[in-house]
């Protein structure tokens, strides 16, 4: 055998407190050596599982059956990590199997520099290395995956790492002991486009430079266009599909593969029910206006504040959908909560359906809250856990609308969770007996109670399955269609608020540095940062990626880092 | 990773039984869990039916010194006549430990019921409002927090104790003085949960339809922060126990003739101990650590299971045998399900 | 569950919510020495809203002089000793007086009797420092390692008889546990003796000491005696014993929670990617991360040490603050109670500071 | 100092080492100490150590309750109210100041002009001035004539006499100050100080007065807060005595430890029931007031309580049945409610009780509130009271309700009519019959309970100033059975006094003078 894994016939089960779960149903696959093997598929389709099998890392409510064997990177021997000894497994960990997890912040222990963690693997393989020589390996791989400065960040402690270089790191870990194979769960997920695409090029290195084969799990199909040599698909546990990258983009066999596809979000993709979207009142009164607005948030213990907004000026039109996007602490959801009255205003003027929002007075504005619909991030958390559906979706109408009975009330959430294509008898379930797009469809009829002028979504999909995320994005965009709100529509993926937005804001480092139509601002960005932003996000089509790459690397190598 | 979401609820009436605390808790528990909690369970359940039935199972009472044939004597030997033999006050010892099951009881019930109360009032007000008031209560709590719990049980008996004291005057001074003692950590408790709800997103959700601070505080933000009571409750009860025991062997408890206080017989029973004479000691002693062991067993369990990283489960039979595909996923699947494409398709585009 | 995900201990189960107060998270590490030094400040509202409230407490409930001849003067003879010593003024008057003597520094002289309140607090502060000193090294050097093992076996078998240990270490009440192992250790074996922090000699060669601090073992080290110091041990042996296991119980019960939490992190599954071996992963990997809120709520155990204190002062003559604050109590000397309230007040304060500094030492994250 | 004599000082390990060498005696004791200070402290634990160290002018020798001049060469009334005192010549304080007439009149002087509120200046209620006309002469002027306890008030907690030079003459002198001023002049003095932990003593070579000198160099006193902690030093042998307090099961399991004796000599303290005539039931503030039924209540009270039971079942004989006001021992004494009360023999009686109660008219059960504090007269005032309570309502006559209140409220409540009937102790401050009548029922008397018999009161003051020793015990004999008769306060225990000592302890010395001297002990 030269594959350097071999799974046959793997089960796995968990035992819950909803009793047994499978998450692994007779699963079978192979990498060769040097191979990128991406492992695709919707959230809790067993991607994890069967990674973590690999590394016989399994908690003790799980049960195995099948065969996972393992060779080392020489060939010398081979394991079934099924049946191997705890030692012995112990032993092939690192040494021929390593991982790459998901959240680089907490797979790093916080309390030792980074050098000591590197060095734990060497010593766990081999007693008698001394601690200078571990040091100096240690440096060595770190300068091997790009860390400035070895010499002083080995003694560093992981806060003092960046998001990314914290990846490096935990990737040098993986391949410190030049493991035949790395396993990497999500291993950009956590982290914002453009450093995605630094760690995608550290990963095609790992393959390239220390020839490590790479089981690569993601459910981000721009990622395996970017990397993977050969793609599985997985579905409830099961493998429903195997196919080398371009064939399987050019041409999808099974049925979720097409559905899963065609459910990534593109850029310059519209979508029927945005094509029909609401006229937009150009000349009415905007119903947003936001001028040199500032928001700082209070310092602790007299430390000054910081400042999450820093003069940014637009407007939201009646019917108008404007897109914000930007990477993770921009400032995107501070400008949200402004809008709802949930943050303070400190600076500049920011005015919503004629309040202005600067010194605010809560009881003043409660009666405009009727006319604002807020859709939370996570569906999960924004319904209270002790109440059902029904009443969740009730409470504005009882709030606000005194006049309704019982029973209107009853009848109108009725309407309202129909209109987002709930049926009604979901209503008496609680939220935790809901799935996450059934959640967030309800929290868009909370939202919608009150039949608002303005509609606040932060980041209403990120929570959500790509297959999920298109019917919601559908869905909201055939409401607005419908009722003809105006939307302030966050997001930090530029394909998502592509297509839905009337006009697109960039948001970077609190200030807004381009604003247009979606046609505009995706299609000639005048910005660096704007341009960056748009070249790091892998396109879910092999060849095309391929093109992007390589424009992403010109342009890095032309502009300075900003 | 999120855990498995049962779309299919079963059926409800089932789930609010099963969702009670205890019930809930017992039937996830597994293996050494499952044994710990049980014990607790029925050491508590002994200590708490002894304390109702004392007056049935106590064969005298708790301050009879003599019977129709005559004083029982002070510091008798086990006998037919008294199991566990006399004190050194001449009381039956075994009938002490029983009634002092009643006592214990009725403290514990006040104490924690009285500092609930306070605790969670002050705790949810703090917590929602914030502001100086806040400030000034934590400071004050904190302060209170900071006074070694028996040293405060002691000026707080020594204040209360200026009235006269009765079976219920007592037990009432001694569960006032622990309900000082815990007012601080009901309210450190609750306002802390009070501070996390109240920035969870189902409350802003709340606020941002206009809900009232009122409205909010009951609905959305009290009844969520009270998850964390039961457990408290039970590791509290124990502790003031052990408290009451204290003040009572510092001779600030409840007095012999007014209720049967374990601590205070065993501070009387300490010259009997390096006298040999074990019986008027050991009992109430055994009696005190297991009511204890009970509580505590029942705490630590229902935090051990309340916390999914330290509860065990049980072990699935085989890989390939008992399961169901139930592995139906957060998002939705995309094909089956009401909740999947399919389903949407089906039922949407009317 | 947040405030749970730390054990909620019997001795007091809301430290857990304990962190919640400011610790600051990372980066912001310029501020944690001004979190320290507010922390460090908020010793005096804490000082001050306990004597205030012992202060009422006390006076509203009695005066020293009643205490001490309420059953040898008559009434009136009574009530004129009390007026003349100004106890029938209103308490807020007292009140300032009281204030104002402590403002100047002026702890001044205990009513019952006659001693400098700060030659008192000095005495006995000693001893129950070195009490607590004792137990703590007791409670660490069984609490942890213990807790550490029940975490490796969690769920076994050795892990429940650990964790029952650790109940009844803790549920035993200090004076049944210290006249039992009296029994045991003083009349049976013969082994230890029953009371006291030295015999009398010992005792005596100690008031000879110049510069005596009151701490035994301090000071039979500076006499150099091997004997002296022997016997000073060999006394601190039983209430080092049921102190510290009362709270190595506590410690047990914290470090086994904690350990099995960070246990299940990412990092240290990361650890065992690497062919970490597992003992080791709980020794070093995830002990050490859950050393800090383990610390944190140690710190807070401090003010249950000293309640114990009491009970195992009075059981071994151990003569310490506890102990010396229920007398004074009785005798209603509120000078003197003022005084080890406000002693014991700064003990637990200067204490939680200290943790606080420690954890930040701990952790990286915090430190700059 | 350095000559100080620490036995076996150097290398003793702490395992037994037992209270020390031939030359050193160990005493445990559960007392208090207060202040060493004369003017400052009230209390049994503070003058056990004042006995040993201070001189008196006067003091009780060993085995008589009676006193005799101390240091003083001659004590007697050279007037009716000029009480004069000669020391002996060439006194001298430790320090090696000159003891005179002048230090004598400065100690009483202090103790009037400081009036600590935890002092015994009470106690000098008829001293008007002191005189001094010469170095060994000293002349108390009194306000009344012949006052008979005025010489035992000089050997009460209010008789030490202090060094001039080292106390203040207006503010109470710390115990440091007193130590370090070595103002000692009495059998003892103290070599090392350890507040309420550990009293070193050393004998005073300069001594002359009537105790004689010390058999033991050094003797150590150890405090103990728990008595078990006690008993298990003086029966591990790590103390040679234990004196005050041992619990009564303690005593019991001692007495059959060969190790050890138990020495049992008789105790000045008392415990009695006192009855508020006010707010007792048919009190004359009740609303069915009537003086003949509340005295009926009483006798019934008295009747039915069993003396025997108590001291054997709740004290197993470390204190015995009192039968009367004065305790017995003291010159004077009777038993008179033996005869009155109960069978006539000291045993209790329910037809009696029954009798006088449906002969007063009273229909039974009399429902009693009854009062004891909880902490203040010993760990067993519980057990105690709950007997009575039993003992009352054995007979179905009474319904007691057993009440408590920490000591401080109690000492207020009594003496507001808060109390129908409570418990009280005394212990005496100088062992005379006076003593345990003047404070009790004189018409403004410190139990405040409204007694009022004017014969009563005129007979207390005759008996104090009545120079004829049989006159005045005949006196107090006639006071006694008017008190029994009227029933005031019910008398029933009389505590002993106990010392455990080891067996090769000799010296141990408990009499009326209720006064532990450390001089006589040796092994
Ligand atoms: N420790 C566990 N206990 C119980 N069930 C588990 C456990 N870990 C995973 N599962 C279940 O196993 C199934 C597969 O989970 P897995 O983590 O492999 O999904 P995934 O494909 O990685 O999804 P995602 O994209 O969301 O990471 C899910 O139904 C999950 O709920
Ligand atoms: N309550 C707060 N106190 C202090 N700083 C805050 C607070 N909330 C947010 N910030 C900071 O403000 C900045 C902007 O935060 P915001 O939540 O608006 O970012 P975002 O663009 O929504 O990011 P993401 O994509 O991660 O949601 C961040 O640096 C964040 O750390
Ligand atoms: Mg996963
Ligand atoms: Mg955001």
């Amino acid at each position: 055998m030269t594959d350097v894994l071999q799974i046959r016939d793997l089960d796995v089960s968990f035992a819950t407190d909803a009793g047994a779960v499978k998450a692994v149903d007779r699963v079978s696959l192979t990498v060769a050596p040097g191979e990128v093997v991406a492992i695709v598929g919707e959230s809790g389709s067993g991607k994890t599982v069967t990674a973590k099998t690999i590394l016989g890392l399994l908690p003790e409510t799980a049960t195995r059956s099948g065969a996972v064997i393992l060779r080392s990177k020489d060939g010398q021997s081979e394991n079934n990590v099924v049946t191997v000894s705890k030692d012995q497994l112990r032993k092939i960990r690192g040494a021929d199997v390593s991982m790459v997890f998901q959240e680089p912040s907490t797979a790093l222990n916080p309390v030792y520099t980074v050098g000591w963690q590197i060095a734990e693997g060497l010593r766990a393989h081999d007693s008698k290395l001394s601690a200078k020589s571990a040091r100096a390996r240690a440096i060595e791989i770190l300068t091997k995956v790009g860390i400035p400065e070895p010499e002083v960040r080995v003694d560093y402690y992981p806060h003092q790492f960046s998001g990314g270089q914290k990846q490096r790191v935990v990737i040098a870990m993986a391949l410190v002991l030049d493991p035949g194979l790395i396993v990497a769960d999500e291993p950009t997920t956590a982290l914002d486009v453009t450093v995605q695409a630094e760690i995608l090029d550290l990963l095609r290195r790992c393959r390239d430079e220390f020839g490590s084969s790479i089981v690569l799990i993601t459910h981000n199909m721009g990622v395996v266009a970017d990397l993977a040599d050969r793609v599985v698909v997985m579905y409830q546990g099961k493998i429903v599909e195997e196919a080398d990258v371009r064939s399987l983009f050019a041409n999808p066999q099974n049925d979720y593969t097409k559905k899963l596809l065609a459910a990534v979000p593109r850029i310059g993709q519209r979508i029927e029910a945005a094509e029909r979207k609401a006229p937009i009142a150009h000349d009415a009164q905007p119903v947003v206006r936001a001028d040199n607005l500032q928001i700082e948030y209070p310092g602790r213990m007299g430390r000054p504040g910081f400042k999450a907004v820093d003069g940014v000026s637009f407007t939201i039109s009646p019917g108008e959908v404007l897109g914000l996007v930007g990477e993770s602490g921009s400032g995107k959801t501070t400008i949200g909560r402004a809008i709802a009255g949930l943050t303070k205003v400190t600076g500049g003027s920011l005015s919503v359906l004629d309040s202005e929002m600067n010194g605010m007075k809560e009881r003043s504005f409660r009666a405009k809250r009727s006319s604002i619909g807020f859709v939370f991030q996570d569906p999960a958390s924004s319904f209270n856990p002790l109440l059902t559906i029904t009443e969740c979706v009730a409470e504005p109408l009882k709030v606000h609308r005194k006049d309704l009975d019982a029973r209107a009330i009853s009848q109108r959430v009725g309407e309202l969770l129909e209109a987002v294509q709930l049926p009604k008898s979901y209503g008496e379930r609680y939220p935790h007996e809901l799935s996450g797009g059934q959640r967030q469809r309800a929290s868009l009829a909370r939202a919608l109670a009150l039949n608002p002028k303005l509609l606040i979504a932060d980041e209403p999909t990120s929570a959500l399955d790509v297959s999920v995320q298109a019917r919601v994005l559908e869905l909201f965009a055939e409401l607005q269609a419908e009722l003809g709100f105006a939307a302030l529509f966050i997001s930090h993926d530029l394909a998502v608020v592509d297509i839905l937005a009337d006009r697109i804001a960039v948001l970077y480092h609190g200030k807004l540095i381009e604003e247009g139509t979606g046609a505009e601002v995706l299609g000639a960005p005048k910005d660096p940062y704007t341009q960056r932003l748009l070249a790091s996000l892998p396109v879910p089509d092999p060849v095309a990626q391929a093109e992007r790459r390589r424009m992403l690397a010109d342009l890095i190598a032309g502009t300075p880092p900003a | 990773m999120a855990i498995t979401t049962p779309t299919a609820a079963p059926s409800r009436k089932k789930s609010m039984w099963r969702r009670l605390p205890i019930v809930h808790q017992l039937s996830q528990s597994v293996g050494i869990q499952r044994g710990m909690l049980v014990t607790g369970l029925v050491l508590t359940a002994v200590f708490v039916l002894t304390a109702l039935l004392a007056p049935l199972l106590a064969p005298y009472g708790y301050s009879q010194l003599r019977d129709e044939s005559g004083a029982f004597g002070a510091q008798r030997p086990p006998s037919a006549e008294h199991l566990f033999g006399t004190t050194v006050g001449g009381y039956d010892v075994l009938s002490r430990v029983i009634w002092g099951a009643q006592t214990a009881l009725s403290v514990v019930v006040v104490a924690v019921l009285l500092s609930i109360f306070a605790g969670v009032a002050l705790g949810l007000i703090s917590g929602y409002f914030g502001g100086w008031l806040d400030r000034v209560l934590v400071v004050i709590c904190d302060a209170i927090y900071a006074f070694p719990t028996l040293l405060l049980a002691i000026v707080m008996s020594i204040a209360i104790s200026g009235g006269q004291s009765s079976l219920w005057g007592g037990i009432f001074a001694a569960a006032i003085s622990i309900t000082v003692v815990f007012i601080p950590q009901y309210f450190r408790v609750i306002r802390a949960e009070t501070v996390r709800i109240k920035s969870e997103a189902y409350v802003e959700s709340a606020k941002v339809v206009g809900t009232g601070n009122i409205r909010i505080m009951f609905r959305h933000v009290l009844r969520n922060a009270t998850r964390t009571l039961p457990l408290i409750f039970t590791l509290n009860a124990s502790e003031a126990i052990l408290t009451l025991a204290g003040l009572g062997f510092l001779g600030f408890g409840i007095e012999p003739t007014s209720a049967s206080e374990w601590g205070f017989d065993l501070n009387k029973a300490l010259s009997d101990v390096s006298s040999g004479i074990w019986w008027t000691s050991v009992p109430v002693g055994l009696a005190l650590v297991l009511a204890v062991l009970g509580m505590t067993l029942v705490g630590e369990s229902l935090n051990d299971l309340a916390d999914p990283r330290l509860r065990g489960r049980r072990a699935v039979a085989a890989a390939s045998g008992t399961v169901a595909e139930t592995s139906v996923v957060p998002g939705g699947s995309l094909t089956a399900g009401p909740g999947g494409l399919d389903g949407l398709e089906n039922e949407g585009r009317s | 569950m947040s405030s749970l995900t730390l054990p909620a201990t019997n001795g007091a189960p809301t430290p857990a919510s304990k962190p919640a107060s400011p610790r600051p998270r990372k980066g912001s590490g310029g501020s944690f020495w001004r979190y320290l030094v507010i922390r460090f400040l908020l010793i005096i509202p804490t000082v001050f809203i306990l004597v205030t409230l012992v202060f009422i407490l006390m006076r509203t409930t009695g005066d020293p002089i009643t205490a001490a001849l309420g059953d040898r003067l008559t009434a009136d003879q009574l009530a004129e000793r009390v007026a003349a010593a100004g106890y029938d003024r209103p308490i807020f008057v007292q009140y300032m007086e009281y204030l104002g003597q402590i403002l100047t520094g002026d702890f001044g002289t205990t009513l019952s009797d006659n001693r400098p309140v700060l030659e008192v607090l000095l005495t006995y502060g000693a001893a129950t420092l070195e009490l607590a000193f004792y137990a703590l090294i007791v409670a660490f050097a069984v609490g942890i390692p213990l807790g550490m093992v029940a975490a490796y076996f969690r769920d076994k078998t050795p892990d429940a008889a650990l964790r029952i240990l650790a109940i009844l270490f803790y549920a035993t009440p200090v004076f049944f546990a210290g006249m039992l192992l009296k029994l045991i250790f003083s009349v049976w074996l013969k082994i230890l003796p029953v009371s006291g922090r030295g015999t009398t000699n010992t005792e005596l060669e100690m008031q000879l000491l110049q510069g005596k601090t009151g701490i035994y073992l301090w000071d039979a080290l500076r006499i150099g005696d091997p004997g002296i110091l022997g016997d000073v041990l060999a006394h601190a042996v039983l209430p080092g014993l049921t102190l510290g296991l009362l709270t190595a119980g506590i410690f047990l019960r914290l470090v086994r929670t904690n350990v099995i939490g960070t246990l299940s992190t990412d990092y240290v599954d990361a650890g065992r990617s690497r062919g970490v071996r597992e003992f080791r992963l709980v020794t070093k990997h995830a002990y050490r991360p859950a050393l800090i809120p383990i610390i944190t709520v140690i710190g807070l155990q401090i003010a249950l040490l000293l309640g114990g204190a009491v009970l195992t002062e009075t059981t071994f003559e151990w003569k310490g603050l506890g102990f010396q604050l229920t007398e004074y109590l009785q005798a209603r000397d509120f000078v003197a109670v003022q005084g080890i309230v406000v002693l014991l007040a700064v003990i637990v304060a200067l204490t939680n500071f200290i943790v606080d500094v420690i954890a930040a030492l701990i952790d990286p994250r915090v430190r700059y | 100092v350095t000559a100080l004599a620490i036995s076996g000082c150097a290398g003793t390990s702490g395992n037994n080492s037992s209270g020390g060498s031939a030359d050193s005696i160990t005493v445990g004791t559960t007392d208090k100490v207060t202040t060493l200070d004369p003017a400052g402290s009230y209390d049994n634990g503070s003058f056990a150590v004042m006995n040993q160290v201070f001189p008196f002018l006067l003091n009780t020798p060993y085995g008589s309750p009676d006193v005799e001049p101390d240091i003083a060469e001659s004590a007697e009334f050279t007037a009716p109210t000029e009480y004069t005192v000669t020391l002996k010549e060439g006194l001298k304080w430790a320090n090696g100041n000159e003891l005179t007439s002048s230090d004598v009149k400065f100690s009483f002087d202090r103790q009037l002009a400081i009036a600590d509120e935890n002092g015994p200046s009470s106690l000098l209620y008829n001293l008007d001035s002191v005189d001094t006309p010469d170095e060994t002469t000293v002349v108390f002027n009194l306000k009344q004539e012949n006052d008979q306890v005025f010489a035992q008030i000089l050997s009460s907690p209010a008789g030490p006499i202090v060094d001039e030079d080292v106390f203040s003459a207006d503010a109470l002198t710390s115990d440091k100050d007193i130590v370090d001023g070595k103002a000692f002049a009495g059998q003892y003095t103290i070599a090392s100080y350890d507040f309420n932990n550990l009293i070193s003593y050393k004998a005073n070579p300069d001594y002359k007065g009537l105790l004689g000198k010390a058999e033991t160099e050094t003797v150590n006193v150890k405090y103990y807060a728990e008595s078990a902690n006690l008993k298990l030093a003086v029966q591990e042998g790590d103390i040679d005595v234990a004196f005050r307090s041992l619990s009564a099961t303690d005593i019991a399991d001692l007495e059959g430890n060969d190790k050890v004796k138990v020495h049992q000599g008789p105790g000045g303290e008392i415990r009695y029931i006192v009855f508020n005539f006010n707010t007792q039931p048919f009190g004359s503030t009740t609303p069915e007031a009537d003086p003949a039924k509340a005295l009926a209540v009483r006798q019934a009270v008295a009747d039915l309580i069993d003396r025997e039971e108590i001291a054997e079942e709740v004290y197993k004989g470390t204190y015995t049945p009192l039968y009367s006001f004065m305790p017995e021992g003291l010159t004077g004494a009777t038993t008179v409610l033996k005869d009155l009360y109960g069978d006539g023999n000291g045993a209790p009686s329910e037809e009696k009780a029954a009798e006088r109660l449906t002969a007063a008219g009273i229909t039974t059960p009399v429902v009693l509130n009854l009062q004891y504090s909880n902490d203040h007269y010993g760990p067993s005032s519980g057990d105690e009271y709950a007997l009575i309570k039993s003992q009352l309502e054995a007979s179905g006559l009474f319904t007691v309700n057993l009440q408590t209140t920490e000591w401080v409220q109690y000492s207020k409540d009594r003496s507001s009519d808060v109390y129908p009937a409570y418990q009280l102790g005394w212990f005496p401050d100088y062992s005379d019959g006076d003593n345990y009548l003047t404070p009790f029922f004189l018409i403004e008397n410190f139990l405040a309970n409204h007694y009022d018999n004017q014969e009563v009161n005129d007979m207390i003051l005759e008996q104090a100033t009545t120079v004829d020793p049989d006159e005045r015990a005949s006196i107090f004999e006639k006071i006694q059975a008017q008190v029994a008769a009227d029933l005031s306060t019910v008398p029933y225990l009389q505590g002993s006094q106990v010392a455990v000592a080891g067996s090769d302890v000799d010296g141990v010395t408990l009499d009326a003078s209720f006064k532990f001297r450390y001089a006589p002990l040796s092994k």
